[in-house]
This record gives structure tokens, sequence and C-alpha cells, in this order.
């Protein structure tokens, strides 16, 4: 990962959760970057780590029990592990926005939501409460709500357009980044198409680097320059998307695009990965992929692989199998 | 907003009737004859007999009960054994004090359960919400008559601060709504401290933090209103605890109040004292829980939003 | 979420055995279990540990401060305070666990036939409870146990059927959410009779909130009673009854404070043990710290 | 083969719900068919109805009106007795895998149920040996007998509920959304046991989902439902090349596919699903539909059968012309 302008350089995360029966490694040792502009789909399945490096970015690892036990994560430059509280609160929402995967409960139920829009702006800009809440209006227009219905209260809308204030609310203090948990799980699927069709448009207007967290490879490719696999707690595999998707090179990638039914084709039976994912609290050693693998050799599980550059910016934690492999021939 | 008032009172009367026929019935299975207490023992036979059939007491079980809660809806709830006089006088003259007493100690519990309950919550697992929930729990587990006694003990017999009895003066009123509040106080922290720990651990909460929202803000603006929520229906039932607990305060503090009165009657079997009693405090009771369920919906406006 | 290892899968004990597993790990719940377990022996061999019997009079001995002879002191009748209060334990024990056993019984029984079946005989018997409820409970026992007269049995039924309404609606909510779970669904999807399912699949799962509320339920029943008790409405003299010893205390309170010091003391510990038991069940229990 | 009659013949079924605001017509005059040994797909929104009408037809929810046949007789008019029969041959595995299993019951005590319940064996030794093979089958481990349901992940669990559906040697299984709690891994894994069990013991499927390329996957026929009713039901294959009604065409260019490059035009649709709580007369998609015409609202579609082994409930299939105005 060499080092243009980097927007956000991760390095060498780790977010560990101290509960009753044991220490959960939810990330472990992560490297990770993004360029200005930038588009990557962060994509892993339940548990692999995604919300909580998201969380360890915007400084909100909820402590106890989790804690940020090493690494760095430099935003324009900076290392926000080492901003103090108050640093932090102005680049939360401020340059940094999250939108959460669950619009039906990320909204304040008691106060309205042109208001909630409002207390963003307040936060940020130098402006009066009543022109906060002509820019809350001005939000709610451009993610397609009307303004007559800005002094409703969240039960009144749907998931979709609860979805969408959320969006309002993130996007209000035009961000430079802005990282999107599973935006789109809890809805349904034309609802999610409507969704994404928004952030598609808003992000040419706002001109925002994005982090897509999401287990949906589908997603990925419609929205994502840049993709990251992440599986217990590591990325596995770092490339273009377009690379991804068309040679994947990590054996996990491999599996995920196996899982999937494919659309187009007729396949009687899915290339399944065997077992499951690993105990947090007692990853294996070595590659944590390993034991699932079916590929692996002895070296898998004793030494940690490192991050292999198999084509131009296409990265793979797997010495075995870190060259092109034939997605192609399928 | 005015259906939803109109709907809860609606709801208001076939409690009112329910209780009416609880009341009625205790009276009616009460060991001995109304009109012998009345009479008296020395009265004859026929006196008693002529008494009955003046009374109406020998009517069916249902027809007695509709002419009590025909009687009722008047005010007249019969008279009392011992004073001769009707019940409704000698209830609504003592009930001022109940109330006063009831009401200052609601006070207390809202202003100290309420703060001490998110300060506690908010420094979850420090000393201070240790020692708090500590107190609390004493408090919970403290016998109303007792706590009574050892206040008397303390700041009356021993310092000699406070009066041990009356109701006339402030300083009067301090050792008996201290006494009504402890349990309800304990009871509110505990609850304010639940609640705001739950509605802190919601989504909203971390998208207030993700805004980059200073914590004393999270807390006070998006936190608090919610976590207040379930608090205010446990506020209607402490109401209404306080309430029952006036009897037992009111005998220790000698407060002419209705639980005196109950408590007097209790001792001189003047039943239709007792129930009469029972009956007023659940009538205010009920019109307490009527006030609270509009508190609610004013404050939560999901509920408001059902009866637009 | 999986946090278990795989080796430890089918090791874990189900049912009593992990309660109290769990249950060992809050200080304040064990001891107030072992202050329960105490009391109970207490009261089942009240006869070999008090040192006089609860109506044995020495007016020669009557007042006496607490002492070698007299642990607690005596009463106006010289009576052994000491030993009032270790019988006086068997009554509050019986009173708690009897009216909370009525009222699990009877709440129980109306509550989980208004979530089972739901509709007209929900309606019914909910409001029913709406119309106890909304009679202060303290004053609901105190009209029932005027009406029923004193005595120990008129007592308990009066705290029972006062605090009746509470299980009614404990049982019913958990009933019917457990009622909206799909393992009922499957039950009845493999052709399994309403009385195995409320048998087999609804009871065993609403039983938590039942014991945990019963638990509390009793040390609500013992302050009640003890109040009852207090105003003359319970049981009647010689039988040694906190609450009664206390009403009793009351009248030589400013030379005597130790006669309503103790009997008050015995009250508040037994039901503070209580609440502590029953805080640490409910956390024990709870089934979300359990995924 | 001689495969006249279908199994199951379901017809006019309907299932409302009274609520404060009205009837919610959940499943609204729904009718198809389904072959022996075929799995039927029913897909569609969250609130279409797909989850009832599965419960509906096999009577774990008591229908409004209609009739469901099986083996050409109406199990929705059996007496109680006749259903406990009928139940062994119609079973069901849920969406939850958490909340579908009992969890004061072990992974063997769950198989159990079915068994006791209709009393099939009589000894304990023979039970125990019929579960042992049920876990075989399913791919649970053996040695996870005494395990706990909250002890597994969310796959094992979902092999507990579909051990428990076979124990009795059914011949009809609904399939609630039996994968949409899982993740990609662990639904293929689930898939695939699915699709070996269908081939092994010749059942019949309804497999209901919100997740296309997952219903594509297994279904040999697709109903797509919206509001309360099917719009469309024809073979997959059909269904996924040509889509005939509006919104099964919409539904499919909404799905993002998880490949580079490949963007198809995306139909995007106005609004939110309407309340299925007394619905208007017409079509019940005409508010959202691009193609709406006048018709469209004053008359409610019929299914019908526009070619052979196609059903669309569109008055402009195969001639729709984008609406005027918006």
């Amino acid at each position: 990962m060499e080092d243009k302008k980097l927007l956000l350089d991760i390095q060498d995360l780790s977010i560990h959760y101290v509960v009753e029966s044991g220490t959960v490694h939810a990330v472990e040792h992560l490297n990770l970057s993004l360029a200005p502009g930038e588009n990557l789909g962060f994509v892993g399945e339940t548990g692999a780590g995604k919300t909580t490096t998201a969380l360890g970015i915007m400084g909100l690892v909820p402590n106890p029990p989790g804690k940020v036990v090493n690494g760095k994560i430099l935003f324009e430059g900076e290392d926000l592990l080492k901003k103090t509280e108050e640093q932090m609160r102005s680049i939360r929402g401020g340059k940094i926005a999250m939108i959460f995967q669950d619009p039906m409960t990320s909204l304040n139920p008691v106060i309205t939501v042109d208001k909630q829009i409002a207390e963003m702006v307040l936060l940020h800009n130098n402006v009066t409460e009543q022109q906060a809440l002509e820019r809350a209006e001005e939000m709610l227009e451009l993610v397609g709500i009307k303004r007559e219905r800005a002094r409703d209260f969240p039960h009144q809308f749907s998931g979709g357009m609860k979805q969408r204030v959320v969006i309002a609310i993130a996007l209000a203090c035009n961000p430079t980044l802005l990282i999107a948990d599973e935006p789109t799980t809890a809805l349904d699927v034309t609802i999610q198409a409507q969704v994404l069709e928004l952030m598609h448009e808003l992000r040419r207007k706002i001109n925002t680097s994005l982090i897509m967290i999401t287990h949906d490879l589908g997603i990925v490719a419609e929205m994502c320059d840049k993709v990251a696999i992440m599986y217990a707690g590591k990325v596995v595999e770092y490339a273009p998307t377009e690379a991804l998707f068309n040679h994947p090179g990590h054996p996990y990638t491999e599996g995920l695009f196996n899982s999937i039914p494919d659309l187009d084709s007729d396949e009687e039976e899915l290339k399944v990965i065997q077992g499951l994912m690993p105990d947090p609290t007692n990853l294996p050693s070595g590659c944590t992929f390993h034991p699932r693998c079916p590929y692996a050799v002895e070296a898998c599980s004793k030494d940690v692989p490192p991050m292999v550059e198999i084509e131009p910016g296409h990265f793979v934690a797997c010495p075995v199998r870190g060259k092109p492999y034939l997605h192609l021939g399928k | 907003m005015f259906k939803y008032i109109a709907r809860r009172i609606l709801f208001l009367l076939p409690v009112l009737v329910g209780v009416s026929f609880i009341v009625f019935s205790l009276l009616y299975i009460t060991p001995g004859d109304p009109a012998r207490m009345v009479l008296g023992d020395q009265a004859t036979e026929e006196a008693v007999q002529e008494f009955r059939n003046k009374e109406g007491l020998n009517d069916p079980f249902l027809v007695q009960y509709g002419r009590y809660v025909y009687k009722a809806i008047q005010g007249d709830i019969g008279r009392s054994y011992m004073t001769r006089r009707p019940v409704s006088d000698e209830i609504l003259s003592a009930f001022p004090s109940t109330i006063k007493l009831a009401a200052l100690s609601m006070v207390i519990a809202i202003l100290l359960g309420i703060p001490f309950g998110i300060i506690s919550a908010i420094r979850q697992y420090s000393l201070f919400d240790s020692v708090t929930m500590i107190f609390a729990m004493v408090g919970l587990s403290m016998p109303v008559f007792w706590l009574g006694i050892l206040l008397i003990l303390f700041f009356s017999v021993q310092l000699r601060w406070l009066p041990s009895s009356g109701f006339d003066s402030l300083a009067a009123m301090i050792l008996p709504s201290i006494t009504l509040a402890a349990q309800s106080v304990a009871i509110v922290t505990r609850m304010t401290r639940s609640s705001m720990l739950e509605v802190v651990r919601q989504d909203y909460i971390r998208t207030a933090r993700a805004k980059g929202q200073k914590e004393s803000v999270v807390i006070w603006r998006h936190a608090l209103g919610n976590a207040l929520i379930p608090v205010v229906t446990v506020v209607g039932l402490q109401f209404g605890h306080l309430l029952g607990g006036a009897v037992l305060t009111e005998s220790i503090f000698s407060i002419p109040g209705v639980g005196r009165l109950m408590v007097e009657a209790i001792k001189m079997r003047d039943y239709p004292l007792v129930q009469g009693g029972v009956l007023y405090i659940a009538i205010a009771f009920s019109l307490v829980n009527l006030l609270v369920d509009l508190v609610y919906a004013w404050v939560d406006p999901r509920i408001k939003a059902q009866y637009k | 979420m999986n946090e278990h290892t795989e080796k430890n899968i089918g090791q874990s004990q189900h049912g009593l055995k992990e309660i109290f597993k769990r249950l060992s790990r809050a200080p304040l719940a064990m001891i107030g279990l072992a202050i329960v377990v105490v009391l109970v022996f207490t009261a089942v061999f009240a006869g070999f540990i008090a040192p006089y019997g609860y109506a044995e009079q020495d007016l020669m001995a009557a007042f006496e401060e607490p002492s070698g002879a007299h642990l607690f002191g005596t009463d106006e009748f010289g009576r052994d305070i000491f030993s009032r209060i270790i019988y006086g334990s068997r009554i509050s024990l019986q009173v708690g666990f009897i009216a909370v056993g009525i009222a699990v019984f009877a709440g129980g029984f109306l509550g989980a036939i208004a979530g089972y079946y739901g509709g007209k005989a929900d309606n019914l018997i909910m409001r029913a409870m709406d119309v106890l409820l909304s009679i202060p409970s303290i004053l609901l026992a105190i009209a029932i146990a005027a009406s029923l007269g004193p005595g120990l049995f008129n007592l308990m039924i009066a705290v029972g059927i006062s605090s009746t309404p509470n299980y009614a609606r404990i049982v019913r909510g958990s009933v019917l959410s457990i009622r909206n779970q799909e393992f009922v669904e499957a039950a009845k999807a493999v052709g399994s009779s309403d009385l195995r399912i409320i048998l087999k699949h609804i009871i065993p799962n609403c039983l938590a909130p039942i014991i945990v509320q019963a638990t509390l339920g009793v040390a609500i029943a013992i302050l009640t009673a003890a109040g009852l008790s207090f105003i003359g409405l319970g049981i009647q003299p010689p039988i040694p009854e906190w609450g009664a010893m206390l009403s009793g205390g009351r009248e030589y309170i400013r030379d005597y404070a130790y006669m309503t010091v103790f009997p008050g003391l015995a009250i508040m510990i037994t039901i503070l043990a209580l609440n502590f038991l029953g805080d640490g069940l409910r956390d024990a229990l709870d089934p979300k710290l359990k995924r | 083969m001689e495969q006249t009659h279908p199994m199951v013949e379901v017809t006019n079924l309907k299932k409302y719900f009274k609520t404060k605001r009205g009837m919610l017509h959940a499943v609204d005059d729904v009718s198809f068919t389904i072959r022996k040994g075929e799995t039927l797909g029913l897909v569609g929104e969250s609130g279409c109805g797909k989850s009832t009408l599965g419960r509906v037809m096999i009577r774990l929810l008591e229908a409004t009106g209609g009739e469901a046949k099986f083996w050409g007789e109406d199990i929705l008019r059996y007496s109680a007795g006749k259903m406990k029969d009928m139940r062994r041959k119609v079973q069901i595995v849920f969406q939850d895998p958490y909340s579908s299993l009992n969890p004061r019951l072990s992974v063997s005590e769950l198989i159990a149920e079915p068994l006791l319940v209709n009393r099939v064996y009589s000894s304990a030794a023979e039970r125990n040996r019929k579960i042992a093979e049920l876990m075989d089958t399913v791919g649970l481990a053996r040695r996870l007998m005494n395990a706990y349901p909250h002890e597994l992940d969310g796959g094992r669990r979902q092999r507990i509920g579909i051990a428990r559906s076979l124990a009795l040697s059914p011949e009809f299984i609904v399939l609630d959304e039996p994968v949409s709690a899982l993740d990609v891994c662990i639904q293929a894994q689930i898939l695939n046991l699915l699709n070996s069990l269908q081939k092994q013991f010749g059942y019949t499927y309804v497999f209901i989902s919100h997740n296309l390329s997952v219903v594509k996957h297994v279904s040999d026929r697709i109903a797509v439902m919206y509001l309360g009713k099917i719009v469309e039901l024809s073979d997959y294959k059909s269904l996924f090349v040509e889509p005939l009604h509006p919104y099964t065409q919409a539904l499919l260019s909404a799905i993002p596919l998880p490949k580079f490059g490949k963007k198809r035009d995306r139909i995007i649709l106005e609004g939110d699903v309407p309340s299925p709580i007394e619905p208007p007369e017409g079509c019940r998609f005409q508010g959202r539909c691009p193609y709406r015409q006048d018709v469209c609202k004053e008359k409610t579609p019929e299914l019908r059968e526009l070619e052979p082994g196609r059903f669309v409930a569109c008055h402009f299939a195969r001639t729709l012309v984008p609406a005027s105005g918006k």
C-alpha cells in the first residue's frame, strides 16, 4: 500500500473486548487505507469486526468492555487515537460521519427530525438555530423528503424514509469521509435500491469519500472502487473492485463468491466453505482461516501470513494462494 | 389528543364501578349485624328488625348494591357507627392532610430519586453508584412504621429538634413526609437508573455521539427524555403506594388524616368508615392515574400520534 | 452470537445448577440467600433455639435492658424479646410464603388463561385485575382483613388477594410473549395438544419472572402483614408477630427504645435479604445476559 | 409419468386479521398448485403475506376463506383428530433459528418432540436410534445431543429445526425463510443440505424468502407476492429471463449483482409499500407502477394464464406502456 496522499491510513489496529468468557479479538492487526475521493467496500460476515473497526475510527468503541489495544488510525496524516476527546468531537460528524445499520432505532424517538438534523449543523457550523433548521429542511429535501414533514417524529416515517433522515444527518456538514455501516441491510430490496441510488447521487454532489460496510458483494460491485475483505478481525484481501471480482486471491474470498447463488446460471450445488467462523476469544494460530481452508499447508497453522501484492494494488494475505485465481473459469 | 383524554376518562367508569362493588361486597360479608352496630347492644329485637327493614338490609345483595351505588353517586356512603356522622363528611374533612402528606412525599421522591438515579446510571459501578444502590435497597426494605419510630426516637426524643406528632407546621411535616417518602425515593431511584442504563445502550444515543455531541448533552438531551418515560408510570404508581402508606404514617405521627381515621375505625369496628376510606382513596388514585396517562401521552409522541 | 468454545458445548448445565452458578457470582445475593436459609432454619427449629417460650411471662423481669440473660431485653410483661423474635420468624415466613403461594397460584392461573386464550377471557380477567390494582395494595389488604376479621389465616388471605393482580399481569405478559414465539408454533406444527404446549413449552419458559417476582413478593407480603398487625388488624396477642411487637413497644419508646429496635431490625433484615436475593435472581435468570 | 393431479391445490385462500384500524388483508384470494417433488418459491418484500400464506395453507393459522387441498382433500375442513394425523405429512421449518427452538430443551429433546407427541416409537432405545439417524441426516455431530440451543450457532440451530421437521417423515415441507438469518457461508451450507434432502427423500417444498437469488437457486417455479396477492407465477427461468409483471421487473432489477461491470437498467419504484389494511379496489401495485392506466385503479386484475405455465395478474402484461403524465 504505497502512500500517495492518503485520507485514512489504519496501521496495525487491534481492538479487544473483555467479556466474561475471555478476550474477544474483534479487530486484530488490521491494516487499511483509503485515498481521497475513494469508495471502499468493507466486506465480511457477522462478527468479522467491520463495525468495530468503524467505531474505532469514530472513537466510539464502547469502553468498557472494548479497548483499542494497538495501532494507529491516521486521518489526513494525524493519528486519531492521539486526539483529545474534544478534538475528536469536532471530527466526529464534522469530518467523519457515520450511518448506522438499523434506521428504526438510530433516531431519537422523542425529537422531531428537523431538530435532529439541525443539531448536527449547529455543532459544526457557526450558525443560528434558525439557520440550522433551515439547513435541516434543505437536507431533507436533498434526500427526497418533503419540507412539510420536517416537524414529524421518527415513528411517523417508514424504514426507508428513516434511513434517508439518517443520511441527511450524516451529510449535513459535508463530511470528508462517510462511513456507512450496512445502511440497507434492514430494508427491503426495492427500498434498498432507492437508498443506494440516493447515496450514489449524493456522493457525487457532496464529494465525500465512502467506506461502505456490507456483507453483500452485489452492493460493493455497484458502489465501490476498492474492496477490503475481512475475516476474523483481519483484512485478508484488499484490491480494486474489478480485480477482486474477476480474480479473487484469498481462499476465503473465493469461498464467499461461491456461496452466493448465481442469478445468471444454474448450479446444482454451491461450493461451500466448510466449518464455522472461529471463536473470537480463541482464534486459531497462524492464518486464522487455515482450519477451514481447502488449500492449507502445514505452515499456515504456524505463521501469520503477510499481505502480498500479487498484482498492482491487489493485496492478499495468503502465501499459498497468493496468485490470480480462476474465478474466470467458472 | 381530546379523543385520548375522552377515552381515558371513559375507562375510569368501569374501574369505579368495580371498586365500589368490591368495597360494598366487603362491607356485606363483614361479620356482625350493622343494625346492631348502629343501635347498640341494648336495642330490642323489634327495633333491630325495624331498622333492617327501613334501611333495606333484608333485600337481596344486588338490590342493596344498587342502592349503595345510587346513594354513593349523591355522595352518601353511609354513616359512621362511631360518630353517626355521614362517612363522606368524616373522610372529606380528613382528606386534605392525607393528600398533603402524599404529595409532599411524592415531591421528595421525585426530587431525590430522579437525580440520584441519573447520576448512578452515568457513573455505573462507581462508588457513588454502589452506595446509592445499597441505600436504595435499604430504603426499599425499611418498614414505614419502623422508620417513623426510629426518626421520632432520634430527632424528637433524643435531639428534640422536631415534633413527633401533628401536621400543622412545616417542622411537623418533615418527619412524616421523609418517613413516607423513603420507599418511593428508593423505587424511583432504582427505576430511573435502570431506565437510563437501558436508554444509554440505544442506537440513537450512538447516533448523537457520532454527531460529535458532548457527552453531557447526549445524556441530558437525548437520553433523559426517553429514560423518563417509564419513570412517569412508576411515579404514578408510587402515588397509590404513598396513599396506602399514609395510613401507617398517619397513625405513627398522629396526623388527622384519612389513614388515622381508618385505623381508629378499625379499632372501633366502624366498618362503613373503613370501607369509605378505601373507596375515596381508590378514587383519588384513579384520578392520579388518569393524570399520569395524560402526562405520558404528552411526553411520548408515539402515544400522542395514535389518537390524532 | 456464539461466544462459547467448541469444546464446552453440551457441558453447560441448564436449570438450577446453572442459575446457582450465576447467582453465586453476586455476593449480595449470596448474603441474601444465606440469611433466608438461616431464617428458615430458625423458624423450623424455633423451639430449640429460643431460650424462653414466646408467651412466658415474668412480671418481675419486665422492661429489662438487653443483657446476657435476655439478649434483646424483655417487654412490659417480662417476656424475652429475643425468644419472641425467634418465634416471630415462624409467623412472618408463614405469612410471606403462604400469601405469595396464594397469589402466585391465583394470579398465575388467571394470567395464564388471559394470556393463552386472549379475547374475551383476557378482557374480563384483566379488567377485574385493573379494578383490584386501582386500590393501593396495602389498603386492599386492610379492607379485606377488616372484613374477614383478625387471625393468621385471614391475614394470609388478605395479603394474598391484594397481590394477586401483580402475578396475573406478569404471567399474562410472559405467556403472551412466549405464545408468539416460533417454538410454540413449531410445537403446534408437530401436532402437540394445547395442554402439552402450555405445560411443556410455555410454563417452563415463564418461570423465571415468576420466581423473581415471588421472591420479592415474599418480602412485600411480610411487610404488608407486619403493617396490618401494626395497626391492629393482623395477628392477635400473645402470638409474637414482629409488626405487632413493634406496635406494642411504641408506647414505651421514650424509655425502652430497644423494644422497638429489635423487631424492626428483624423485619428489615428479612426484607433486605429477600430483596437482595430477588435482585440477584433477576440478573441470574435474565435471558438477555445469557446470549 | 402420470402426474395429472397436483399434490397441493390452493384455491381462493384468504387470511384477514382484525386490527384497530380495520381488516388487514394479509393473504387475499390466492390460488396456485404444487406438483409432487417440486419446489415452489414464494418471494416478496416484508409484509406481502408470504409467511402468513405458508402458515395458513398448512393450517397453523386458521384461514378466513378458501381451500387448501392436499391429495384432493381440503385440510382446512378437517376435524382436529384428522388434522393431527395430517400434521405428520405436512411440516414447516421456521425463519428464526433462535426463537423457533424451546430454549429449555436439549438437542435430542427438541428432535424427539414430534416423535413423542405422535407416539411413533414405544421404546426409548428405538427413539434414540431415530434421533441419532436424523442428526446424521442433517449433518449434526452426535456429540451435540445434549447441547442446548443457546450454545450453538445459527446454522446448527437451523439444522435442528430441519431435523425436527423431518422426524415424522413428511411429504410436504414449508420452508419459511430458512436461511435469512444466516451469513452467506452458512446459508450456502443449509441450501445444499435442503437440496440433497429433497433429492434423497423426494420432498415437496414451499420455499419462502425475500432473497431472489436464493429463491431462484432452489425453486422450480416461483410465485411473486405483493400486498397479499400473487402477482406473477411461472417457472424460474422464464421469470428471471423475462418477468411479465411490472412489480417483478422492478424487484429483479433492484438486486445488486455480485459481478463487476454488470449493471442493469434499474427500475426505481416510487414510495413505500402501501398498508395492507383495507386496501382499495383495483390493482394493489397501481400506486407505484410506472405503467399504470386508469383501469388499474378500478379493476382488480385476475391472475391469468398468459401462456402455458405462466400466470400474471396485470391488465397490460406484454403490452405495457409507460404511464402518461408522470
